[in-house]
């Protein structure tokens, strides 16, 4: 009971960083209709804003270390601790938070440099041309990332108050082992409530409303003198905040390194395909179902039965789901079929 | 919208020149391609295998246009089966292409079959989802297949029923793929990857030109007029599937031929997307373009990569020595480790600059001359264009 | 190009090829001089220099280690060329090398990109074998890269130095007559860590484990297994994982409920860095379970791991290679060396790097030929010291290295951020030492 | 007694609340080109998806030339001799004009499905023959090598005839043939369809544009909201005051 449990929680946690990245993906190929194959760097970028952030808080006097002779060894304390003492550390710890912050701004811009400098001149083009291009920008990014921060992970810690587990077994009376990482249940909350104010955005703002109407139908739009465009690059920029949000939150979970990106690419992908192109509610749907359904093949009981299930149960799944709904859970009819 | 395709009307003959002129360029690779310093045999057979993997993926997703990101998995499914051809039968390397083609055309024909019920980037998926599940399970629970990790190779204790009922028991160390008697090591060996290119080449020539290649391609721009038209549209796209799927498993199996090892991270996305790189790099649809593209990629992977700032330093001795060290440093990051780099950002130029990959860019810089030549036709003295 | 002038049938056509082939058979012999005129590959002959070749990760999940692993090459070959000042060159005993090169020669090097991809790592070896014409390849980051380019040197007739590579299969099942591991393996480690582990937690452990789900991961496990159990621990149970899996808590919150207390996380690499960050937070290394501290061991370790993983790793228990804080001659010497030219510490992966290129260099100048099988008959069963590990052998049977291995553990306060972890103890080489035949495999002939 | 070509009797159909399609019953005499018209939401469209199978009747049947045409696929019902014009021009905009026309001359020769990859194309005269006559029928020989991208609509259209007319097919269905054309477009494709007429082909026209049907239909049929309300020759229609009320709303044509 316990165990499944704590992997409904871990599925629903995964769920969360899913549901994050695949929604802007599925929200710049529904208004935008763009495979865009850098999103995945984007949440890598995020990411390392946490990692910037935390870099540049704890920036140190340099005290040489006597004792090592050969190299250059130093003991570090940071300017902050210096100046401001305990309530500098406390800074410091705090950088993740801090940083997510951060990411809003420089992710938005991040996101309108991309659209604007590159991603506009390609919405008429192939989709296959789409594909090199971003493919190749996200390449580019990830090398970026690699001569500046190296190709180490690199680790950052969650906040101190919510570093360790919580008794979620003594909240509930239930098993003094339940207990669940704090910093994962913030991140399953925040990626809710991102994804609410997304929807919230979309849905009840005279801004989203016209992107929606978009998505629909594009030209339509277009010709009631709306200028569908530039709202359209605000939607990408949305695209890259939720991406680098993500990214950064998910820093103290998993050490970033250059290739971040990559790793969440095609899983992004097949969660948008689950949920179907184009459809919000789908990717939002598809990335808690799979998150889920992953963690559950996870256990050990499941891979008794079937060896390597845990392997292969998302890929699984997605064929099972297409093969049952032509355009995944919630697709649009004719939205990225040919 | 409309893309460049072989189908620009033909003739037998021009065909015939374009065969003898690409044989003759295939076969003398090892000369021209010396000053590059791609002239050895690994490289020469890796733009060769490459060359067929991509000109096989160009039939599915150059004529049809369907996009497979899943087609590695035919490939490893070909070295896998030729690797086991070697080990329990026979060395020769007829037999091991044959095997890991016809094992690949049958995997084609059920993943195809399953995954042609969709289309657009559901079709996508399907691919990617079944080759992932492939990688994923050749790396682990399928070991005793696939030799995980490690990667399957020959061990001198295998079985090789035919070739010990034939030869004996007499050998040694271990056998090298052979061609009845040839060993096909070295320069033998691309000679022999180069055949097959040719002949796979010539293949694609003949699908390009037929009108199984011609409705294929009308399939692409059109496949609801199609059906209206007549067309009992699965079976060609399943076809065009199988066929490609068979190029990679010949792919494979030469893969294994010059190097007799089947490793999973052959069937990886990341192998799949290289192939759709290669094609769209060099022109989806074209008949030379995925060829191109591949050369490029393996040329970029192999020998980029290899450059180190002891050798950019000498590239650069002719200058002021702070100046040699300081540009060698910068080029450092475009070569050696940084290699992925100088490909991200070709891939990016390629597309913005010539939309539709290198071999639609190069038809329409010609064509741009051309028009620039008739134009200015008085200027020039009119060359005569030859009409089409 | 007379032949494709006027009318071109297909007979000219196909004469003219056979032609245009035939020059080409006949052509690269041209630029493979001494491939096949002399009885060995890639002889260097009366040239002034000799090639090696460092094949390491360059991009892909170990690119850093690879990074650090070809910087040590680097070093080694000014070394070996008489720059620098010397490194081990100054402590290795017994020594033929004379600081000019080796047999006089200047050693010039090549540097390819493995990806950590068997594929890659076969085709940048034989770069440079068929184009570079190196005489030795040495590098790699992982045991699928090292057997597969052990394997591929074998047939080529190259002498193959592995790099880090830590699977048994490398000098087990796989071993290779030209493929020599200085680096220790998943039986070394579980032999080491075992006694350790018995004097820190005792003789009533549950332990369970999370296996990188391919061949070393297996390897350790088989290993690791085998000793905990031998001095009377329970596996609780095992459970495999996927490669790359970068979130783990799937596989993490399981142990919670099992009634384990310990968990041995057998992953490298980035799995590594992510498994034990998540371990952590979900309070493993502070938890009690049965009445006892909930410990956390991680078999193999690396420098690199560590600082990715950062303050997850104190007081974890592993084992390593080598660290560059080790109080001897050549440790010292190296790491000076190393500190100098780079302005930080070397890892384990950069130390046996650089002591196999020098072990190889030693070799061809003490039989005073490049010759493989002379200096492979050279190498088996010597016997050297004051490389960093103490007496170490090169074992006959199976070319493994046999040295102490050391127990570490993640510092508790680790003073600046090279000293992530630190020694608990050095385990003697007798405690580790195994029979070849433990893992049989067959080396293959000298001549190839 | 006429030959019937297609026959559909008693065909219901229903969407939700809304009768489509009541009690239709339609016989097309062979070689007689037939209109069916009406107004917008008339159950033209309908009407035309259920005789080419792509909708399956709730009641009744559609049979053409003895085979039920329901639940078939449409290749099938092409491959039977029935072709199709669409309200939208649809053809292969990647190619050019005459590989258009072969594809179609190949599918009336090769049927559903035909593997010989090594076939080739330009061996083929006999083909490209038939093709170029066949483009030359409708006036676009000149363009036979051009992508087919560049057409105007009309021209688009007279193409995709070509496409249809090259199968010799029994039964031609053309929906709205003249949508969106200009007047001069309109013209010429009425000319072209009257020069087909002379062929004897049997055609069935989804129209509204009275002059279109008026020039070239024999036989002519009116829906309004899913039934047949008249039928007769077009003089018989014009007369007809309850077509005039329903439809023309009493003016002049």
């Amino acid at each position: 009971m316990d165990a499944l449990l704590l992997q409904l929680l871990n599925g629903l946690d995964k769920g969360g960083a899913y549901a994050l990245i695949a929604l802007g993906l599925t929200l710049v190929f529904g208004t935008l209709g763009v495979v865009n194959f850098a999103h995945g760097a984007l949440f890598m970028l995020g990411a390392f804003v946490a990692v910037a952030v935390n870099r540049l808080l704890s920036f140190s006097v340099q005290v040489r270390d006597e004792s090592i002779t050969f190299f250059e060894a130093y003991k570090q304390q940071p300017y902050l601790e210096i100046w401001f003492g305990d309530l500098g550390l406390a800074v410091i710890a705090w950088s993740v938070p801090i940083s997510i912050l951060v990411a809003i701004p420089v992710m938005l811009l991040i996101g309108l440099a991309m659209e604007r400098g590159l991603i506009q001149f390609f919405y008429k083009r192939s989709h296959a041309e789409q594909i090199l291009v971003t493919f190749g920008l996200a390449i580019v990014i990830g090398e970026i990332v690699k001569v500046l921060f190296g190709a180490n992970p690199i680790p950052v810690q969650a906040p101190p108050a919510v570093a360790g587990p919580a008794p979620l077994g003594a909240w509930l009376g239930l098993s003094e082992n339940l207990v669940y990482p704090w910093w994962r249940l913030i991140y399953l909350f925040t990626s809710l409530l991102i994804i609410a104010a997304v929807f919230a955005f979309l849905q009840f703002t005279t801004y989203g409303m016209v992107v929606r109407a978009g998505m629909a139908d594009r030209e339509t739009v277009g010709l009631l003198g709306i200028n569908i465009q530039r709202r359209f690059t605000v939607v990408f920029g949305i695209a890259a905040i939720v991406a680098g949000v993500a990214g950064a939150m998910y820093v103290p979970i998993l050490p970033p390194d250059y290739n971040l990106g990559m790793n969440f690419l095609v899983l992004s992908f097949v969660v948008v395909v689950v949920g179907g192109m184009g459809s919000l509610p789908g990717a939002v749907a598809a990335g808690f179902l799979l998150g889920v359904i992953q963690s559950f093949a996870s256990m050990g009981a499941v891979k008794d039965i079937l060896p390597g299930i845990d392997q292969i149960i998302i890929y699984l799944v997605a064929v099972a789901v297409l093969l049952a709904r032509p355009r995944g859970l919630m697709g649009r009819k004719g939205v990225m079929e040919t | 919208m409309a893309s460049i395709t072989e189908f620009n009307p033909s003739t037998p003959k021009k065909d015939l020149l374009i065969m003898a002129v690409f044989t003759a360029v295939v076969l003398t690779a090892p000369i021209w391609l010396a000053p590059i310093g791609a002239s050895y045999p690994d490289l020469l057979q890796r733009f060769a295998i490459f060359g067929i993997f991509a000109i096989g993926f160009n039939i599915l997703f150059g004529l049809t246009g369907y996009l497979s990101f899943g087609h590695a998995a035919f490939l490893g499914i070909g070295s896998y089966s030729a690797v086991w051809m070697f080990k329990l039968f026979s060395m020769n390397a007829l037999l091991a292409m044959a095997f890991g083609i016809f094992v690949a055309a049958l995997f084609a024909l059920v993943i195809g079959f399953i995954c042609l019920r969709r289309s657009g980037i559901y079709f996508a998926i399907l691919t990617l989802a079944f080759a992932q599940m492939a990688y994923n399970m050749a790396y682990s629970v399928l070991t005793p297949i696939t030799n995980g990790e490690t990667a399957l190779t020959l061990d001198v204790a295998d079985p090789r029923i035919i070739d010990r009922a034939i030869l004996g028991d007499a050998k040694e160390a271990l056998p090298s793929p052979s061609l009845f008697g040839l060993e096909l090591t070295g320069f033998t060996s691309f000679y022999f990857c180069a055949v097959m290119l040719i002949l796979a080449f010539w293949v694609s020539l003949k699908i390009f030109r037929s009108p199984f290649g011609l409705k294929l391609l009308a399939m692409k721009s059109n496949q609801n007029r199609m059906q209206y038209t007549g067309y009992n549209t699965k079976p060609y796209l399943l076809v065009a599937f199988v066929i490609s799927g068979m190029y990679a498993g010949l792919a494979g199996s030469l893969m294994a031929v010059t190097d007799p090892l089947a490793g999973a991270e052959r069937m990886q996305w990341t192998a799949s997307g290289e192939v759709v790189l290669m094609t769209i790099l060099g022109g989806a649809g074209t008949l030379f373009g995925p060829l191109f593209g591949a050369a490029i990629i393996k040329y970029f992977e192999n020998i980029f990569s290899a450059l180190n700032k002891t050798q950019l330093t000498e590239v650069f001795g002719f200058l002021p020595d702070g100046m040699a060290e300081a540009l060698a440093s910068v080029s450092l990051l475009f070569v050696g480790e940084g290699w992925h780099l100088t490909l991200g950002i070709m891939f990016m130029l390629v597309v913005i600059f010539l939309p539709g990959g290198l071999m639609e860019g190069i038809y329409r810089l010609t064509a741009r001359v051309k028009r620039k030549r008739e134009s200015g036709g008085a200027v020039s003295g009119g060359a005569v264009q030859p009409s089409e | 190009m007379g032949i494709f002038d006027g009318k071109t049938t297909r007979r000219r056509v196909l004469k003219g090829g056979a032609a245009l082939a035939g020059g080409a058979l006949v052509a690269p012999t041209v630029f493979s001089r001494g491939a096949w005129a002399q009885n060995f590959r890639n002889d260097p002959g009366d040239s002034g220099s000799v090639t090696f070749g460092f094949n390491v990760p360059q991009t892909g999940p170990y690119a850093e280690e690879g990074a650090d692993e070809l910087r040590a090459y680097q070093l080694a070959v000014k070394h070996l060329n008489g720059e620098g000042d010397g490194g081990m060159l100054n402590t290795m005993k017994p020594l033929a090398l004379k600081g000019n090169g080796v047999l006089g020669k200047k050693v010039e090097y090549v540097t390819g990109d493995t990806q950590t991809k068997s594929d890659a790592a076969r085709a940048s070896a034989r770069r440079m074998i068929e184009r570079d014409g190196v005489v030795m390849v040495t590098g790699g980051s992982s045991s699928g890269v090292a057997v597969a380019v052990q394997s591929l040197c074998q047939e080529m007739g190259i002498i193959y130095m592995n790099g880090l590579t830590h699977a048994n299969d490398t000098t087990g099942k796989d071993r290779r007559r030209y493929g020599f591991r200085h680096f220790f393996n998943a039986h070394m480690s579980a032999a080491a860590l075992g006694p350790v582990l018995k004097q820190e937690m005792g003789t009533d452990r549950r332990s369970y484990m999370l296996v990188a789900d391919y061949n070393w991961g297996w390897s350790v496990e088989e290993s690791m297994t085998k000793v905990t159990e031998d001095m009377g621990w329970e596996t609780v149970q095992s459970v495999r994982t996927p490669l790359g899996a970068g979130d783990f808590s799937q596989y993490l919150t399981p142990v919670l409920d099992s009634g384990a207390d310990v968990l041995f996380l057998i992953h490298y690499g980035k799995d590594m860095v992510d498994s034990l960050t998540q371990a952590v937070q979900f309070g493993m290394r502070d938890r009690q379970a049965n009445g006892k501290n909930f410990e956390i061991v991680v078999p193999l370790y690396s420098e690199l791991m560590a600082q990715g993983a950062g303050k997850a790793v104190s007081g974890i228990y592993g084992s390593s290679n080598w660290l560059w804080s080790l109080n001897n001659e050549g440790s010292q010497a190296f790491a000076k060396s190393f500190g100098q030219e780079y302005g930080f510490p070397p890892s384990q992966a950069a130390h046996t790097c650089y002591v196999q290129a020098l072990l190889y260099a030693n070799a061809v100048e003490s039989v005073g030929t490049f010759y493989p099988v002379e200096v492979i008959k050279f190498l088996e069963g010597f016997e050297f010291d004051g490389m960093g590990n103490g007496p170490t052998l090169y074992r006959a049977e199976d070319h493994q290295c046999f040295k102490p291995v050391l127990v570490v553990k993640g510092a508790e306060n680790p003073q600046t951020q090279f000293d992530l972890l630190e020694l608990v103890q050095e385990v003697p080489t007798e405690q580790i030492t195994y029979p070849h035949d433990l893992y049989p495999g067959d080396l293959g002939p000298y001549e190839v | 007694m006429s030959d019937i070509v297609l026959d559909v009797s008693d065909v219901n159909k229903r969407f939700g609340g809304l009768q489509a399609l009541s009690n239709i019953n339609l016989q097309i005499e062979a070689g007689k080109t037939h209109a069916v018209i009406g107004p917008n939401g008339a159950g033209k469209s309908t009407l035309l998806n259920v005789c080419i199978g792509r909708l399956a009747p709730d009641t009744g049947s559609v049979i053409f030339d003895g085979h039920v045409l329901t639940g078939k696929r449409p290749h099938q019902i092409n491959q039977l001799g029935v072709a199709r014009v669409f309200q939208t021009p649809e053809i292969f905009l990647d190619l050019t004009l005459v590989q258009n026309v072969e594809i179609a001359a190949l599918a009336k020769r090769d049927g559903a499905f035909h593997f010989r990859p090594f076939k080739s194309m330009f061996k083929d005269k006999e083909l490209t023959g038939e093709a170029e006559h066949m483009l030359e029928d409708v006036g676009l020989l000149r363009l036979k090598d051009e992508h087919t991208g560049n057409l105007s609509r009309g021209d688009k259209r007279r193409l995709e005839l070509a496409m249809c007319l090259i199968q010799h097919p029994r039964l031609l269905l053309l929906d709205e043939p003249t949508a969106g054309m200009s007047r001069h477009d309109t013209n010429r494709t009425i000319d072209l369809l009257k020069r087909i007429k002379e062929r004897g082909m049997t055609k069935v026209i989804i129209e509204h544009d009275m002059h279109v049907v008026f020039s070239l239909a024999d036989w002519i049929t009116v829906l309004a909201q899913g039934a047949i309300i008249a039928e007769g020759t077009p003089d018989q229609i014009r007369g007809n005051p309850k077509v005039q009320e329903a439809y023309l709303g009493g003016a002049h044509v």
